[in-house]
Order: C-alpha cells, then sequence, then structure tokens
C-alpha cells in the first residue's frame, strides 16, 4: 500500500477564488493511502517545495498528488521536487484543477466537486505508479537549420560560434532572404544589404557552416538528439564546384524573358542567372522551365561561353541524408496574395503596388536603380497613397485575423524616405491605428509626421479607381474629420499581411511539430519557452513562428541558437523512461505492435523459455528497445493478448482514472 | 414613436456590433456617403453605444442604397447595410411611419419606370 | 438543356426586351426555358432583417415550386436573382427562418433550399459555355467596345451569390469576348447606379449613374449592357451628362446570334 | 448558482493526448472558456493509446458519454497515431450502437493545442447532446455490482 501525499495549490487566487482548496484538501485526506493531506498558496514557490519535501520525509510518503496547474506547466517541476526529497521521480501525480476546473468553472461548489474528482483520479493512478528509471541517448552534434533567411543566418553563426556544426538548408538559390529585397531598416535606415551581406559572407566563410542552397528538407525521421534528415539538392545545371560566378554566362542567356523574382516581376532576367550581385553562394542556377536547352535541346550557350566548364545540363536531383541532434525551423514569411482585395485595384493598375514592390522600386538594384518611377509610364510619381492593414485584422475570410506587426513601421519608413528623396511628392497614409510599440518606434513615426510632414488619415481606403488618364481615384474616409475623401493619386501602395512561407505546413507534418491556425509554429510555452516548439529536439527562429520585425527575429534567433547549443553540449539525453514494454510470458508473437510503431522500436527474437514442466521451449517474443521508443502506445492496444503495456501510463492506471471519475 | 431598443435592432438585425474595429472602410465605400447626416461606420458605432434616437430620426435611414458594398469590404464581417436595415425597419413598422404613401406615387412614376422599382420602394420605404 | 425560369414581374412589362430577347437566344442555343407557371413577383428587394419574414414567403414560394420540376432554376432580372438567391440562401443556412417559413407556407415537403438558383449569365457560362456561344455566333459584333455594367445585385453579396470575383469579376467581360466584341473593363461597373432612390432621390440617382456612365465612356467605351432593368432604367434616364447608349445583355446575344428580329 | 437537485448531471469522459488536446483543453482553461464540469479529462500519450478496453470500462462504471479527442489527421505527434484510434474507434462505436448504446454517446475529435475555442464548443455540444439522451444504463447493467 502506498504512503500518499495529497497538496492542494492555491494558485494566488486563480484556483481558491472559484475551487474551495481548504474543503478539497479535506475532502482527499479521507482517500485509501492518503496520510497527508494540505493545502498552500502558491505549491510551486520555494516554500511551497519545501513543504512537500518534508512531508515526504515526516510521513515516509511513496507517492504524491498535486491539485494544482496544468502537468504541461510544472509536472517537471514537481518531479525535481520530490527527487530531492530521495522519492522517485514517476511517483508524481498532478491533478489539473487550474485550466481544467477553476479557470473555467464560475461556482465554486461545482468546480470544487469537480476538483475533488479531479484528485481522487490522481490519487487512484498514483497507487499504481511505480518508480521509473529514464535511459539515456546519445547527441549527434550537429543542427540543422532550415531556412537561409536573416533569422536562419543569426541561428547558424551563433551555433557555428559555440563550436558545432551547422547546416542550412535554403530552397532559393541563394541564402538571404526577405532582407535581401528591402532597401532601408527602421528605425534606423541601415542600408539592409550593409549590415546582411556581410553576415552572408561569415555564413559561406565559416568553416562550421555547410549551406545547401537550392535545396529541400524532404523527410525526417528520429527524435531528439538523433534526427535523421533528407535533403534534396535541386539540380540547378551547374555544377556549384567549378562555377565561379562571373556571370558571363548570364548575359549571354538568348532568353531574356523571365520574371525577376527577385524584383517580384518587375523586370526580367535570363534562364540561367544568379539572383543578386551578392548572392551566396554567389554561382548560376538555371530555370528550366524557361532554359531551351533543357526543353527541347537546342541551345547550350552557357556551356559555350562557360570558361570553368561548370554547365551540366545532365545534373539530376540528388537526396542525401544526414543526421542532427536539434533542427531549427527559420522558414520565414510571404506577403499575402491580393486576389481578394481588387477593391484596391491590385491587379487592375499596374501603379497599385505592395510594399515589398515599393521597396524594390527605391533600391538602387531594383529595376528602376532607386528611382521612384510608376511601373505603368515610368514617371514620377506626385501623390502617394499609402494603404495599411490590407489584409491584416481581417476577421472576413479574405485575409488574416492576426496584425502583421511590421506594416506601421515600414509604411512610416517609405513615407519619409520619398519625402526626404522627392518634396515635392504628397504622401498619405491611411490607417486604422497606428502600432509602433519598440524602442524608437514611435519617435520614428512621429518624425515621418512632424519633421517630414506626412499626411496620416485615421480611416480606410474603400476603393481605388484607375482612370483613364492613368491617376487613381483613391475613396476613403477620414474618420476624424467625418470626411469621405477622393484623393487623385498617382501610385497606391498597399501594406499586405504577411503569412507563414507555404513550405511550413508540411515541413511542421514531418518534424510532428505543431501549429497555430494561421500556420505559425507553435511554441512550447507562449511567455516561458517561446523558441522552442512543444517537439523536443525542434526549435523555432524568426517569423515562421508569428509576424517579427528584423532585431525581433534576429534576438529569437539568437535564443534559438542558445537553446541548440545548450542541448548539443550534452554527450547524452535523459529518455522518456514511460515507454512500452512487454511482458515475455504474455507475448505471443504475433507481430501486432511491430507493425504500429513509428520508430520501428519493437524487435522480435527467439528466446528459450523453461516450460512448467521442466522442459524448455522457444518462443518468437518481442522486444522493446527503450531508447528508442517515444511512448505514445500504439503497440499497446495493437497487441491482442495484453503483454505490452506502457509505463507511466499503464492499462490499470488509466482504467483507475476511469474508475475514480465515474464512480 | 414607442420606444425601439438596442436588442430589438440587433436581434432585427443580426449583426454583431462589437466585431466593429473602427476602420471605416464601410463609409470609405459608402456611395450615399454625401447624402448621409450619419454614415455607416456611425450607425454601427452608435447602435453599439445604444444611442438610437439621432439614426431614427435622420433621413439617412432612406439613402443606404443597399448596395452591399459596405457588406461586401467589411475586413470584421460587421455587415453595416444589415445595421441601417434595422434601423429603418424599426422605423417603419411604427405605425404612420410609412415614408412612401400610395397616394404619391403616380407623382412619382414615368412611362419608362420599372416596377421592379416601385415594388422596391415599396419594400423599403414602407410597412 | 432544360431549365426553370423565372422570368419577374418587370420582365412582363417594362422589360420585355431582356425577356424576349433572352428565350430567343436560349432557343437558339438550344436550352428549353420553362417558364414556372406559378411563379410570384419576388418582393423586388430582400430584406436584410432576419426578422422579416412575411415578405419573403412569394419568393419561397417560386422557390419551392422549383424544386418540384427538379431542374435548375434560371433567372434574368439582377434584382430576381438577388432576392431569390438570398431567400434560398436563408432557407438553407437560417434554421431559424427556415421554420418560420415553412410554418407559415404548409408545405406537404418543407423547403430547406433545394433548388439550385443561377442566373441566366451563369448558364451561359456554366452549363452551356461561353465557347459553345463563340462557335454559334453567326453575326459576331466585332469591333463594338462593350462596357459591362454588373451594378451590384449581380455579385453581392459575394459569400452567397457566388457568381464571380466581387471586386474583379469577368463573367461578362468572357460573354463579350463570346459574342465578338471588345470589353471594356473600368472601375465603377460594380458599383451602385443608384436605382432603388430613383423614386426618393432623383439627384442622388443622377449623381451615381452619371458615374457610372461617364467612367465608361471615359474608358473608350460605346455602349453599356446590363442584366439589371432598373439599372437600364437609371442609365438611360438619370444619367443625363453622358448620352452612352445602355442595351440589355440578352438583346446583343440574340443579335450575335443572328436571332433579334 | 442554485444547483437544481433534479438536474440529470451526465458524466463524460474525455481521453485527450498530450500534445494536441490536453493542451487545447489547458488553452481553453486559459483564455476562461466555460464548458461544463461534467466532463472529466484523463490525459494519455496519444489518441492511439485509447484502448477500446478503457471505454467499455467507463460505460461499465456509469458514464454517459465518452469523448476522444487527439490532433488532427496529419499532425500527431506520433506520425500515425491518429490514424489507428481513429479506425479502433470506428470499429468499436459501431458495436457499441449494436450493443444499444447511441452513437451520440461516443465521439471522436480533432482538436489542435491551438483550438481552445474548438475545445470547449466540443464540449459544450456534446455535454448537451448527451443530456438530451439521459442516463446511461445499458452496460451499466451488465456489470456485477460490487457494493
Amino acid at each position: 500500500m502506498q504512503r500518499i501525499g495529497v497538496f492542494v495549490c492555491w494558485c494566488g487566487s486563480n484556483i481558491a477564488a472559484t475551487v474551495d482548496v481548504e474543503a478539497v484538501s479535506e475532502a482527499l485526506k479521507s482517500e485509501p493511502g492518503v496520510v497527508f493531506s494540505t493545502n498552500y498558496q502558491y505549491m510551486c514557490s520555494e516554500a511551497g517545495q519545501n513543504m512537500i519535501k518534508d512531508a515526504i520525509k515526516e510521513h515516509n510518503l511513496t507517492g504524491v498528488v498535486i491539485c494544482s496547474c496544468s502537468p504541461r506547466m510544472h509536472e517537471a517541476t514537481f518531479r525535481k521536487t520530490v527527487q530531492g526529497a530521495g522519492l522517485n521521480p514517476y511517483m508524481v501525480e498532478i491533478a489539473n484543477i487550474r485550466e481544467q476546473c477553476s479557470w473555467i468553472h464560475k461556482d465554486k461548489q461545482t468546480g470544487t466537486e469537480k476538483a475533488i474528482i479531479l484528485g481522487k483520479a490522481a490519487i487512484a493512478k498514483v497507487h499504481l505508479n511505480a518508480p521509473l528509471t529514464a535511459g539515456e541517448s546519445p547527441v549527434v552534434k550537429r543542427a540543422l537549420v532550415i531556412g537561409g533567411g536573416i533569422a536562419g543566418i543569426q541561428t547558424a553563426l551563433d551555433i557555428a560560434e559555440a563550436g558545432f556544426d551547422v547546416d542550412i538548408v535554403e530552397t532559393k538559390p541563394t541564402i538571404g532572404g526577405k532582407m535581401t529585397q528591402i532597401d532601408k531598416t527602421f528605425p534606423t535606415l541601415d542600408c539592409a544589404a550593409c549590415i546582411l551581406t556581410p553576415k552572408m559572407v561569415d555564413c559561406a566563410q565559416n568553416e562550421k557552416i555547410h549551406i545547401y542552397s537550392y535545396s529541400e528538407v524532404t523527410a525526417v525521421k528520429g527524435f531528439v538528439g538523433n534526427f535523421t534528415v533528407s535533403i534534396k539538392k535541386k539540380a540547378r545545371y551547374v555544377d556549384t564546384t567549378k562555377c565561379t560566378g562571373c556571370g558571363v554566362c548570364t548575359e549571354k542567356c538568348p532568353v531574356k524573358n523571365v520574371p525577376n523574382e527577385f524584383n517580384l516581376g518587375m523586370n526580367n532576367r535570363r534562364a540561367i542567372y544568379i539572383p543578386f550581385a551578392q548572392a551566396v553562394p554567389k554561382v548560376a542556377t538555371i530555370d528550366a522551365d524557361y532554359c531551351n536547352m533543357l526543353k527541347n535541346g537546342k541551345c547550350g550557350v552557357c556551356s559555350k561561353v562557360c570558361t570553368a566548364g561548370a554547365i551540366d545540363y545532365k545534373q539530376q536531383d540528388e537526396i542525401i541524408e544526414e543526421r542532427y541532434g536539434a533542427i531549427v525551423a527559420a522558414t520565414g514569411f510571404n506577403p499575402i496574395k491580393l486576389d481578394n482585395f481588387d477593391e484596391f485595384a491590385y491587379s487592375q493598375s499596374k501603379d497599385v503596388i505592395t510594399s515589398l514592390e515599393f521597396e524594390r522600386l527605391t533600391n538602387a538594384a531594383g529595376p528602376t536603380s532607386g528611382q521612384l518611377l510608376r511601373p505603368s509610364d515610368g514617371k514620377h510619381p506626385h501623390t502617394i497613397v499609402f494603404v495599411q492593414c490590407v489584409g491584416s485584422r481581417d476577421t472576413s475570410g479574405c485575409g488574416k485575423p492576426y496584425c502583421s506587426k511590421i506594416c506601421c513601421m515600414y509604411t512610416a519608413k517609405h513615407a519619409m524616405l520619398t519625402r526626404e528623396k522627392y518634396p515635392d511628392t504628397d504622401v498619405y497614409v491611411f490607417y486604422i491605428d497606428v502600432r509602433t510599440p519598440g524602442k524608437n518606434f514611435d519617435e520614428f513615426y512621429r518624425r515621418a509626421v512632424e519633421d517630414y510632414n506626412v499626411h496620416y488619415i485615421k480611416g480606410m481606403v474603400g476603393k481605388v479607381a484607375p482612370r483613364a488618364d492613368g491617376t487613381l481615384d483613391v475613396q476613403a474616409s477620414d474618420l476624424i474629420s467625418n470626411e469621405q475623401l477622393h484623393i487623385s493619386a498617382d501610385l497606391v501602395v498597399l501594406a499586405a499581411a504577411i503569412e507563414p512561407d507555404k513550405s511550413a505546413r508540411p515541413l511542421a507534418t514531418m518534424l510532428t511539430a505543431s501549429m497555430d491556425t494561421n500556420d505559425f509554429f507553435t511554441e512550447a510555452h507562449a511567455k516561458l519557452r517561446p523558441v522552442e516548439s512543444p517537439t523536443a529536439g525542434v526549435f523555432l527562429s524568426g517569423t515562421c513562428q508569428g509576424p517579427k520585425d528584423i532585431p525581433e527575429t534576429v534576438s529569437q534567433a539568437s535564443a534559438a541558437a542558445a537553446k541548440v547549443i545548450g542541448l548539443l553540449c550534452k554527450d547524452k539525453l535523459t529518455c522518456n523512461p514511460c515507454v512500452a514494454h512487454s511482458d515475455e510470458m504474455l507475448c505471443n508473437g504475433c507481430s501486432s505492435c511491430e507493425k504500429v510503431c513509428p520508430y520501428g522500436a519493437i524487435t522480435y527474437s527467439d528466446k528459450e523459455f523453461r516450460m512448467p514442466d521442466r522442459t524448455t521451449a522457444i518462443r518468437r517474443v518481442a522486444a522493446v528497445n527503450e531508447a528508442v521508443c517515444q511512448g505514445c502506445g500504439a503497440c499497446t492496444v495493437a497487441c491482442p493478448s495484453g503483454a505490452m503495456d506502457l509505463k507511466g501510463f499503464s492499462n490499470k492506471q488509466i482504467m483507475a482514472e476511469v474508475d475514480a471519475i465515474c464512480k | 414613436m414607442s420606444k425601439v431598443t438596442k436588442e430589438q435592432v440587433l436581434r432585427s438585425s443580426g449583426v454583431n456590433v462589437l466585431k466593429c474595429m473602427r476602420c471605416g472602410k464601410c463609409s470609405a465605400t459608402c456611395p450615399s456617403y454625401d447624402e448621409m447626416e450619419y454614415h455607416p461606420h456611425q450607425f454601427v458605432y452608435m447602435v453599439e453605444k445604444g444611442d438610437l434616437e439621432p439614426l431614427l430620426n435622420s433621413d439617412s435611414i432612406y439613402k443606404c442604397l443597399s448596395c452591399y458594398a459596405c457588406v461586401e469590404r467589411c475586413p470584421r464581417g460587421v455587415e453595416p447595410a444589415k445595421v441601417v436595415e434595422g434601423i429603418r425597419n424599426a422605423v417603419l413598422r411604427q405605425s404612420g411611419m410609412n415614408h412612401i404613401k400610395a397616394e404619391n406615387i403616380p407623382e412619382m412614376l414615368d412611362e419608362d419606370l420599372p416596377q421592379q422599382a416601385i415594388v422596391s420602394a415599396f419594400r423599403k420605404y414602407k410597412r | 438543356m432544360t431549365f426553370s425560369y423565372y422570368p419577374g414581374c418587370t420582365l412582363k412589362t417594362k422589360a420585355k426586351d431582356l425577356d424576349r430577347y433572352g428565350r430567343k437566344a436560349a432557343e437558339a442555343l438550344g436550352v428549353t426555358l420553362e417558364e414556372l407557371p406559378d411563379w410570384q413577383c419576388c418582393g423586388g428587394t430582400f430584406s436584410m432583417s432576419k426578422d422579416e419574414i412575411a415578405s419573403k414567403l412569394s419568393a419561397v414560394r417560386s422557390l419551392a415550386s422549383a424544386k418540384d420540376k427538379g431542374n435548375d432554376l434560371v433567372t434574368l432580372c439582377s434584382a430576381c436573382h438577388n432576392v431569390l438567391k438570398q431567400t434560398n440562401d436563408a432557407m438553407k443556412n437560417d434554421p431559424d427562418f427556415s421554420a418560420k417559413a415553412n410554418n407559415y407556407m404548409k408545405l406537404d415537403v418543407p423547403y430547406n433550399g433545394e433548388t439550385n438558383v443561377i442566373h441566366y449569365l451563369e448558364m451561359l457560362r456554366d452549363k452551356v459555355g461561353f465557347d459553345k456561344i463563340a462557335e454559334k455566333v453567326t453575326n459576331p459584333l466585332t469591333g463594338k467596345k462593350i462596357a459591362a455594367y454588373y451594378g451590384c445585385l449581380l455579385l453581392r453579396p459575394g459569400k452567397v451569390m457566388q457568381m464571380d470575383n466581387p471586386e474583379n469579376p469577368t463573367i461578362i467581360e468572357d460573354f463579350i469576348k463570346a459574342i465578338g466584341a471588345e470589353p471594356v473593363v473600368y472601375p465603377y461597373r460594380n458599383e451602385c447606379c443608384g436605382g432603388y432612390v430613383t423614386m426618393e432621390d432623383k439627384a442622388l440617382a443622377k449623381k451615381k449613374s452619371n458615374k457610372v456612365a461617364l467612367s465608361a465612356a471615359e474608358n473608350g467605351a460605346d455602349m453599356i449592357i446590363t442584366a439589371c432593368p432598373l439599372c437600364l432604367y437609371n442609365l438611360n434616364k438619370n444619367a443625363d451628362e453622358s448620352d452612352i447608349p445602355v442595351y440589355y445583355f440578352t438583346e446583343l446575344l440574340a443579335e450575335a446570334l443572328g436571332v433579334k428580329d | 448558482m442554485q444547483v437544481n437537485e433534479k438536474e440529470f448531471k451526465p458524466t463524460i469522459v474525455a481521453f485527450c493526448c498530450n500534445w494536441c488536446s490536453y493542451a487545447g483543453a489547458d488553452l481553453a482553461g486559459t483564455n476562461r472558456l466555460n464548458y461544463p464540469a461534467d466532463v472529466k479529462i484523463i490525459r494519455v500519450p496519444c489518441s492511439c493509446r485509447v484502448n477500446p478496453m478503457f471505454i467499455l470500462r467507463a460505460f461499465q462504471r456509469g458514464a454517459d458519454g465518452v469523448i476522444m479527442c487527439g490532433c488532427h489527421p496529419g499532425d500527431c505527434h506520433y506520425t500515425t497515431g491518429n490514424y489507428y484510434a481513429r479506425r479502433r474507434m470506428t470499429l468499436l462505436f459501431s458495436m457499441l450502437d449494436y450493443l444499444g448504446i447511441e452513437r451520440e454517446r461516443t465521439r471522436v475529435e480533432w482538436v489542435s493545442a491551438a483550438e481552445g475555442a474548438k475545445f470547449a464548443a466540443t464540449m459544450n455540444e456534446f455535454v448537451e447532446t448527451v443530456t438530451k439522451l439521459g442516463e446511461n444504463k445499458r452496460l451499466e447493467d451488465l456489470r456485477c455490482k460490487e457494493k
């Protein structure tokens, strides 16, 4: 018989306000096996933990039940506590009376009754708990960063700095990501390229970092400390070891009409191309959709002009496999498509552009060499209207329900830069709210208004009507003066919402990492573990976790790196001891469990058994590799003979909980 | 006029005015804006505040073209036109509050005017 | 191809052309339109108030009778289409409304929005096919620059009407191409012409219809086509700053098919 | 609030996988989204850990409804667990239906860690359905009463 101690937490008033904690600890005192029961303001505090330790020693407790917040919150804390008092850490069960009780039931009687039942279920379970010992598994000392934008670059550099090998997988021909397309950065107006390209070069030159550009992750197997990842290196038809990046091929290629994605299709590139001058790696890539040689075998110009002999039309996609201890998702974002917002005439007029397109139009390496010119006629625009929140904060189903966070600041930047370079331009910004939390952010926005005379108007644009004379009639509301405005604009810039990159969803499935309804990766804890995925060994960097500006992205990237380094520093990891276990005496060797195991943790072998009549028999029985088993329990239900059970969540334990609840 | 309550308008229109984030896109898109004393976003806000009296007495309720532009373009799915219709119906359902009287119809007609216009006018302006 | 057909009251009086040419063109395209024998006036406008039941019943009656016929219900007048489609949607998706309406109607079998309501244009696009129409055109309107006027009722509310992208529609433009003419895209094709207030506020109706007509003319259109009798009236009568002619789309279709008398 | 003694309060057991649905329930709590106290959650590592025996046991001990929640298909933390669970439950529920336990008393629902609102809404709806059905007696009658 266990000697059980019950500890009911008030969680300040979080639990105590709607659950009568005194009544709960009193009621649970009379449960069989309970020799001690108490309640306290904060069980997780040092005083609370000491109370538990003291009680274990004083009352010789063999099991502990804590009625408190979710086990997802403090199970680990309390396991450590009891371990400190000499008890096996797996002799603790948590009854979740906060998230599942006090926070959702307003009536104190209801809450108290339910809390008592949850407590009884935990007591019933702990009666059947057995001490468990965690095994160990080795750590592969290499990290994978998926995505080579500023987030991935920073994470990789920091991991490499700590002395670990790290690979970057980037789907584009070059690393750098969205930041390469940006002209200036807020609130300091640094040139984006000037601060980014040195980091790209650092990545390329760091011997600890290996860049798989133009590559994709196609499969992930394994678990924390020991992932096996398949990476597809897409055929770029150029031998990267030979290509010198001289660029002659990109000048001689006869196919000149390929929309240049780097400039968002506002100008053209060739079928063989280097995305931009500072690309890393600086090697050419052939676009198979446009290359004449690859399409119909007629051309070969690039091959002829390449003095390095790097062109290889026969190159194939190649899949390599690599092992990693930790994986960082840094898949980034894209602006949303504006198909659902045709009231702003984005698809009807060339002079209605997105903010990212505006960046290219003001960038010296952009299609207009940095001259702000209208895409339709190449003339200088004199009246520019910026529309904020296009598709952000939209619950109608057309856009995204969240705030994209960066638009207020970059729009202030665009407006300010325009006024600085072209003082003869009238600039209007339509806003719902101007959101500028951040160091020097509001000051920056106010400069746009006060020093640069940008017209900020509270209200939204309802319609943009392209006129036959090339102007755009912007119909909008001015909520402060309670007027409907008509502004004749030359250029309209839409601050399109941002969304996670489309590759994130399939990647999350491969990583078994969870996502929210907007396809942003979910963090393990919103406040306390913001750069970890709930899936052990998977970390989050940058906008794949939620909208972020560059400074925030870089901080999160470094934070993710710190977590990875913490993991890779360990030689061995403690495994989850709640793993499957087969009772050889019951196993009939049917292989049902082996077939459902997603990790291949179950193996069969012939074993000699001594039979009751003193003969020996050879039987085929299952054995679980505890270092590989992740404890899902699929095998326990598949087993027809009842030989397979899961430690920590055994059939008997769960049945005991069921009984306690249904009493 | 008997008292028209906020709850009555909300029930009749089926609109959740609390969803409004005050962006003003409804009023930005409204083709009748200049003819209205109170504009679509004000209808939503004033109903939320329970400030119905000015709306009930304003000609603005007859200026709405029921063109659904605000309904289509509202980023929060608020459907301001339904609030306007809710207020208008609350007025028309009061006795003697018909906005168009049958005897005045003939003088408004011309030979090409489609039936649709008359039927609609009756529906929109008369109990 | 056989469809049930709901003409509506305006098509029986002031908009006979819309109806007549629509039927002729359908015949030429091998489509049979069977007029619902017991159709009733749709009510002209769909009340957005959830507690307006009685005024929507006539539309429900027509919809229920089309259900008995078993064919898709084709409408031609934009207003009727809007009312029938919205009423049908309410019968299908607003259990409170459909319960009350069924209660009033006392049908043998309750009606729950089973009828599929499509506009004549949708019939042309989805059932006949614009490519098939182009093949049957004997008298193409080559060189004509035509502005499509959608107005408000054909496309909105987009979630219910589901005819086309409500902000950047193409169905009438594709129709114009099918009859051999050149579509003119202009920004006010889906903005309201102010038809509803033509009796109440002439000045407003003028202002709005002029905006549409002038925008079409400014973009080089020779004529405007529409599916709505009220829009046609309003653009003809009240858009006094422009003399751009306005036609029903069915008239041009009949002309292109060579069946306009 | 005065609790009516005679009012039927169903006993409902909810099996929730640790990674998605249990976290979804936590989120419902964090967001203070109410659902009836009749629902008691049992944490399991994965929906595939739910042995049909557990559900039979619950009904035998007097549960009025049993709901199993897991990660959305394709999003299982263990890659494939919820697929096994889905198939097992389909078979089990049709067998229970055959035994006279109404189909409405059993349910499988996919709730992600981000769907606190869905968790609360699902539980509200399920409790309402089971409450309407009233007390479940079929399997309870079969058990050997211990007391």
